[in-house]
């Protein structure tokens, strides 16, 4: 017995260990998500959203995932059958090794390393590759003009959401998560959200962007490419990008939670709870901007991040690394 | 300057966008959860037609099978039939032949056939109806998987309409339902 | 199997005049029947280089039905049905203008209160069609939420149309020589709140779309219209006011009651998406105006006119313009004295306005046709008759 | 009341209508060769184009056009006729685009011939529809006579004047057309 326990502190075993949460916490996770953003949009919209299959319906996506299961895979003719369904798994695969750094709580470290934030910013790039791909391998010329929007999209939104991450890395002097997190204290005013709001600001955008949500959903922009990159997916295929993507707008959630409101720091509750609770705060808000605004154009969202957020974004880093230099000079 | 002023008022407006989806919140539905609930506005619907009895004799319709409505739908949904009479020599078969109505001696339909299929709901039939013997029902829920359900006996639902003892519900097509 | 897929691939005589010509970089592509924003089954075929149109061509007839070919095998009354399917969202007036033509032309006169319950009926009807419009174009734009708070608002329109006709989508309410049926007691107070309710809606349509700085961004100088070119092409209603003129045939050729009621005809000069946007959320007020005054003088007294059971106008032809909510409504009936008519050619508004979408989306991007497309509210049955 | 530039389009015939009773102004008789010329002279006084419209008759297929100003009550019609063997009108999409579609819609119903357009194949009916639906039969087409009001056959002289209200306005070319 004593054995096994200790095995469990082997960091290998950790490891996996995480890993299964971490399957375990996606799916349960885009359950979850999926039933908020359909009852956020129903009480948005004067109507109850799901409702029937149990208790106010949460165990609707459940059911829509058991259909999605049940569905035929179609490979469309003609398509890259290699690269068509390489591309839903890339899609998802990053999205799990991105789990690994998040900093739930202080006393939980499932892989210690001190360059979180790097590895989740350059998992976090793949998912850009796995859009490309599905686009190409459907050989679907719908298909591929979201793929080319992703491609640039993703592009544009890199820049001023490194700028203004590191305009926070360098407050703290670490590209850890963990130590960023606890380098902030419990209450608001020692947030860097608060302190610093226009990075706050500006990362909230390019997370949007980057998860591709509306009012920023280019890559599949139903009403003018009729799904985009996805537009081929049927069955599990699709449902993987769907997973991916809610994956995804955790991981951008609890990174922003991470970096600018404190991580699992909060008074009275438990860290994790915190953490979850700031999380699902920010996705709260992603959702609800996508049942408000209609959808930006193509060149208008690249004007937004070149000519806006980017400059805006230097400039915070400047004065970041200004306060820095004089504070450290004192 | 004049740029970033417009930037200012762009965002403004997207947070009173949010504005009112988030009051939206709190506001109250508007849908009508079917069929756990019901629509109220049914008594001014107007649905497929149906015979009308006459008064002292409820099971008894109206209708002489002139054949008029018929003739003035402009889908053909109706097939109204009554006896041929026999032709001059020859014995009256049993059962009788039936024809379309109008036939001479007939003065109510045998039999009262609408195809819900074909109606569009104009209501041509029953402005043309010379003895307002055909009105609107009201009832919307009639869902089949095969058209031949849709071919209503309106003398079978008149009967039963009758049978059920109650009082044959006062036409009611201009009635409203507030 | 492969010859089955290579025909497909290679396409059909539409798709044939888009084929020779392109090169590496240039994409032709089938925009429709079945895509989110053709509302219906229109098809657009794209030359496109990256996301920019280089030409566009529009192909129809995919919901085509040969209304004009139905008219002459049916009587005047039974064709009556068939004009609140022509556009469905906007079937008063369509019934409107059919019976209509085919009063003047036996010279049939309407009694007066059937005519201020025609005028009333199908301003609501016109609400509710511009509401349609308004949830589907912001749809096309990607906001979805506005359809459900314009859809809250038709239902209640739906209601009063009910309560009245006895249906919500196609009303064969407009009959020759009156209407169907006359109001029911409570259709003044009902409008009345209606109105009331709308005007008090209508701020908020505001704040959440017309002032987005999102949307302002996807219709401001998108599709600009000039005059002349409308004028060519035949454009009317919204299109047309969008593009600064103000024609209206409830003004300049007044038909029914028209004549008697004070209502503003709104137009925008700058001839662009964001204009046409703007014309028709101010033809809900227009329009609830007209209503309210319209409920507030409703004249006593009969609903139809006497009109044989065998109808048979003399010979002659007729047309009657009617002020559609896409715009100008043309129905010409031509009778030879007999039973059913011997010709009814139906001039319908989109059509006119579907055939600009060619030249205005030349070189602009993808998802500017999709606005562009939109904003000239077309209603596919409508176009494909 | 008939606009000037009536004058200019070489009709052979000029009716003023009652708009009141047909929703038109004037009815302008045209030979088919001069229609371009006559579009161009409402092109510059601001017509717009509204439909074009055919009907198939004795005397052959009547080409209709309606046109009208921004404001007022303006409709004009401009009406011409072809064989039903050669029917060859020119087309007038150079000069109003929006005529296009509405001679694609002529072509598919009709099956006129209009020459010098861009585009002329169908465009409502499917590309392998045979035939044309409107084209009536040999024994069902009526004659302009049938068709036309009577004030319109007074006018132009096809019938005897019975009332004479509709003022004769003579036009370049006389003589009734048949």
């Amino acid at each position: 017995m004593n054995a096994l326990l200790l095995l469990l502190t082997h960091p290998a075993a950790r490891l996996v260990l995480w890993l299964v949460l971490v399957f375990a916490f996606i799916g349960f996770n885009a359950i979850i998500l999926v039933w908020v953003e359909r009852k956020v949009a129903g009480y948005v919209q004067l109507r109850p959203g799901p409702l029937h299959v149990g208790p106010q319906g949460l165990l609707q996506p459940l059911v829509d995932g058991i259909k999605l299961m049940g569905k035929q895979l179609v490979t469309p003719a003609q398509g890259d059958k290699v690269l068509f369904w390489a591309a839903p798994l890339l899609a998802f695969a990053p999205a799990i090794v991105c789990f690994l750094p998040l900093p739930f709580d202080a006393r939980f470290k499932p892989l210690p390393m001190n360059l979180g934030l790097v590895l989740i910013l350059a998992f976090s790039g793949l998912g850009v590759l796995s859009l490309c791909l599905a686009g190409w391998g459907s050989n679907n010329k719908w298909s591929l003009l979201g793929a080319a929007r992703s491609v640039a999209q993703a592009v544009a939104y890199e820049v001023p959401l490194l700028l203004c991450v590191l305009a926070v890395a360098i407050c703290t002097g670490s590209l850890d998560l963990y130590a960023i997190a606890g380098h902030q204290g419990a209450w608001p005013w020692q947030w860097y959200a608060v302190k610093n709001p226009l990075a706050f600001f500006i990362f909230l955008v390019c997370a949007v962007a980057e998860t591709n949500r509306a009012p920023f959903d280019l890559p599949e922009g139903e009403s003018e490419l009729t799904g985009g990159f996805h537009t081929e997916y049927s069955g599990m295929g699709f449902g993987l990008f769907f997973m991916a993507e809610y994956a995804n707008m955790v991981i951008v959630a609890a990174v922003a939670a991470a970096l600018f409101l404190g991580g699992w720091q909060g008074p009275f509750l438990p860290g994790i709870w915190w953490f979850l609770l700031k999380i699902y705060s920010i996705l709260f808000f992603i959702i609800w901007l996508r049942w408000t605004f209609p959808r930006v154009r193509f060149d208008q969202l690249l004007n937004i991040s070149w000519k806006w957020l980017t400059p805006l974004a230097l400039f915070d880093f400047a004065l970041a690394v200004i306060v820095v230099s004089i504070r450290s000079m004192k | 300057m004049k740029r970033i002023k417009k930037a200012f008022t762009g965002l403004k407006s997207l947070a009173v966008g949010l504005g009112v989806t988030g009051r939206a919140f709190y506001a109250k539905n508007v849908t009508v959860i079917y069929p756990k609930e019901e629509v109220d506005n049914l008594a001014s619907y107007r649905g497929h037609v149906e015979l009308v009895g006459k008064e002292d004799a409820p099971d008894v319709p109206k209708c002489v099978a002139c054949g008029s409505c018929a003739k003035a739908c402009p889908s053909n949904a109706f097939t109204i039939l009554c006896p041929v009479p026999p032709k001059e020599g020859e014995a009256a078969s049993d059962p009788p032949v039936m024809g379309p109505a109008p036939q001479r001696g007939a003065k109510t339909p045998s039999k009262f056939i609408l195809d819900f299929s074909l109606c569009s709901l104009c209501g041509q039939c029953v402005k043309t109806c010379p003895t307002k013997g055909l009105r609107f029902s009201n009832d919307p829920y009639l869902v089949s998987f095969t058209r031949e359900d849709l071919k209503l006996d309106l003398l079978a639902r008149l009967h039963s309409q009758a049978a059920n003892s109650q009082p044959v519900p006062v036409p009611d097509t201009e009635s409203v339902d507030k | 199997m492969h010859d089955a897929f290579d025909s497909a691939i290679r396409g059909d005589l539409s798709s044939a005049r888009f084929e020779p010509g392109p090169t590496e970089d240039k994409l032709i592509l089938s925009m429709g029947p079945q895509h989110p924003s053709t509302h219906g089954v229109l098809r657009i075929m794209l030359e496109l280089e990256g996301e920019y149109i280089l030409r566009a061509e529009p192909i129809l007839g995919y919901i085509h039905r040969m209304h004009e070919w139905m008219a002459e095998q049916k009587t005047y009354l039974q064709f009556i049905p068939n004009m609140g399917r022509v556009d469905y969202l906007h079937a008063m007036a369509w019934n409107w203008a059919y019976a209509g033509a085919v009063e003047r032309l036996a010279g049939i006169e309407v009694p007066e209160r059937a005519e201020y319950i025609r005028v009333a009926v199908t301003e609501l009807n016109r609400i509710s069609s511009h509401l349609v419009w308004w949830g589907a174009y912001l749809l096309d734009l990607g906001a979805f939420t506005p359809i459900l708070y314009a859809f809250d608002d038709r239902e209640q329109i739906l209601d009063i149309l009910q309560s009245a006709t006895g249906s919500r989508l196609t009303y064969s309410y407009i009959t020759i020589g009156g209407v169907y049926d006359d109001v029911p007691d409570d259709f003044r107070e009902r409008c009345i709140e209606f109105v009331n309710r709308l005007r008090s809606r209508l701020p908020m349509y505001r704040d959440l779309v017309t002032d987005n700085v999102i949307l302002r961004g996807r219709c401001e100088g998108i599709g600009v219209l000039p005059v002349d070119m409308a004028r060519r092409y035949g454009a009317t209603g919204p299109v047309l006011r969008g593009s600064g003129v103000a024609s209206d045939v409830r003004r300049c050729e007044p038909y029914g009651v028209y004549d008697r009621f004070e209502f503003r005809v709104p137009t925008y000069p700058e001839g662009d998406a964001m204009a046409r946007y703007k014309v028709r959320l101010d033809e809900l007020e227009a329009s609830c105006d007209i209503v309210e005054q319209v409920v507030s003088s409703l004249p006593e007294g009969p609903v139809t006119a006497k009109v044989s059971r065998v109808f048979k106008p003399p010979k002659g032809e007729a047309c009657m313009a009617v002020e559609g909510a896409r715009g100008k409504i043309l129905v010409h009936v031509r009778s030879d004295g007999g039973l059913k008519p011997y010709r009814v050619k139906l001039r319908a508004p989109g059509f006119s306005n579907m055939s600009l979408f060619s030249e205005l989306a030349q070189g602009v991007l993808l998802a500017d046709a999709v606005s562009i497309l939109g904003s000239l509210d077309l209603v596919i049955p409508e176009i494909d008759r | 009341m008939i606009p000037e530039c009536i004058a200019a389009l070489g009709a052979t015939q000029v009716v003023a209508m009652d708009h009141a009773a047909t929703g038109v102004v004037a009815s302008v008789s045209l030979a088919p060769e001069t229609i371009l010329d006559a579009v161009a002279v409402l092109d510059k006084e601001g017509y717009l184009l509204e439909d074009v419209m055919a009907s198939d008759l004795k005397e052959g297929f009547e080409v209709t056009y309606h046109f009208s100003l921004f404001e007022g009550k303006s409709r004009l019609v401009l009406r011409l006729i072809v064989s039903h063997d050669a029917p060859k009108v020119p087309s007038i999409s150079g000069i109003y685009p929006g005529a296009d579609w509405h001679e694609r819609e002529c072509f598919d119903f009709f099956g006129i011939d209009f020459t010098g357009h861009p585009n002329l194949h169908h465009l409502l009916l499917a590309e392998d529809f045979e035939g044309h639906p409107l084209v009536k039969a040999e024994n069902s087409r009526k004659a302009l006579v049938d068709v036309m009001p009577q004030p319109w056959l007074v006018a132009v002289g096809l019938a005897a004047p019975e009332a004479p209200k509709v003022e004769k306005i003579p036009a370049a070319a006389a003589g009734a057309k048949e």
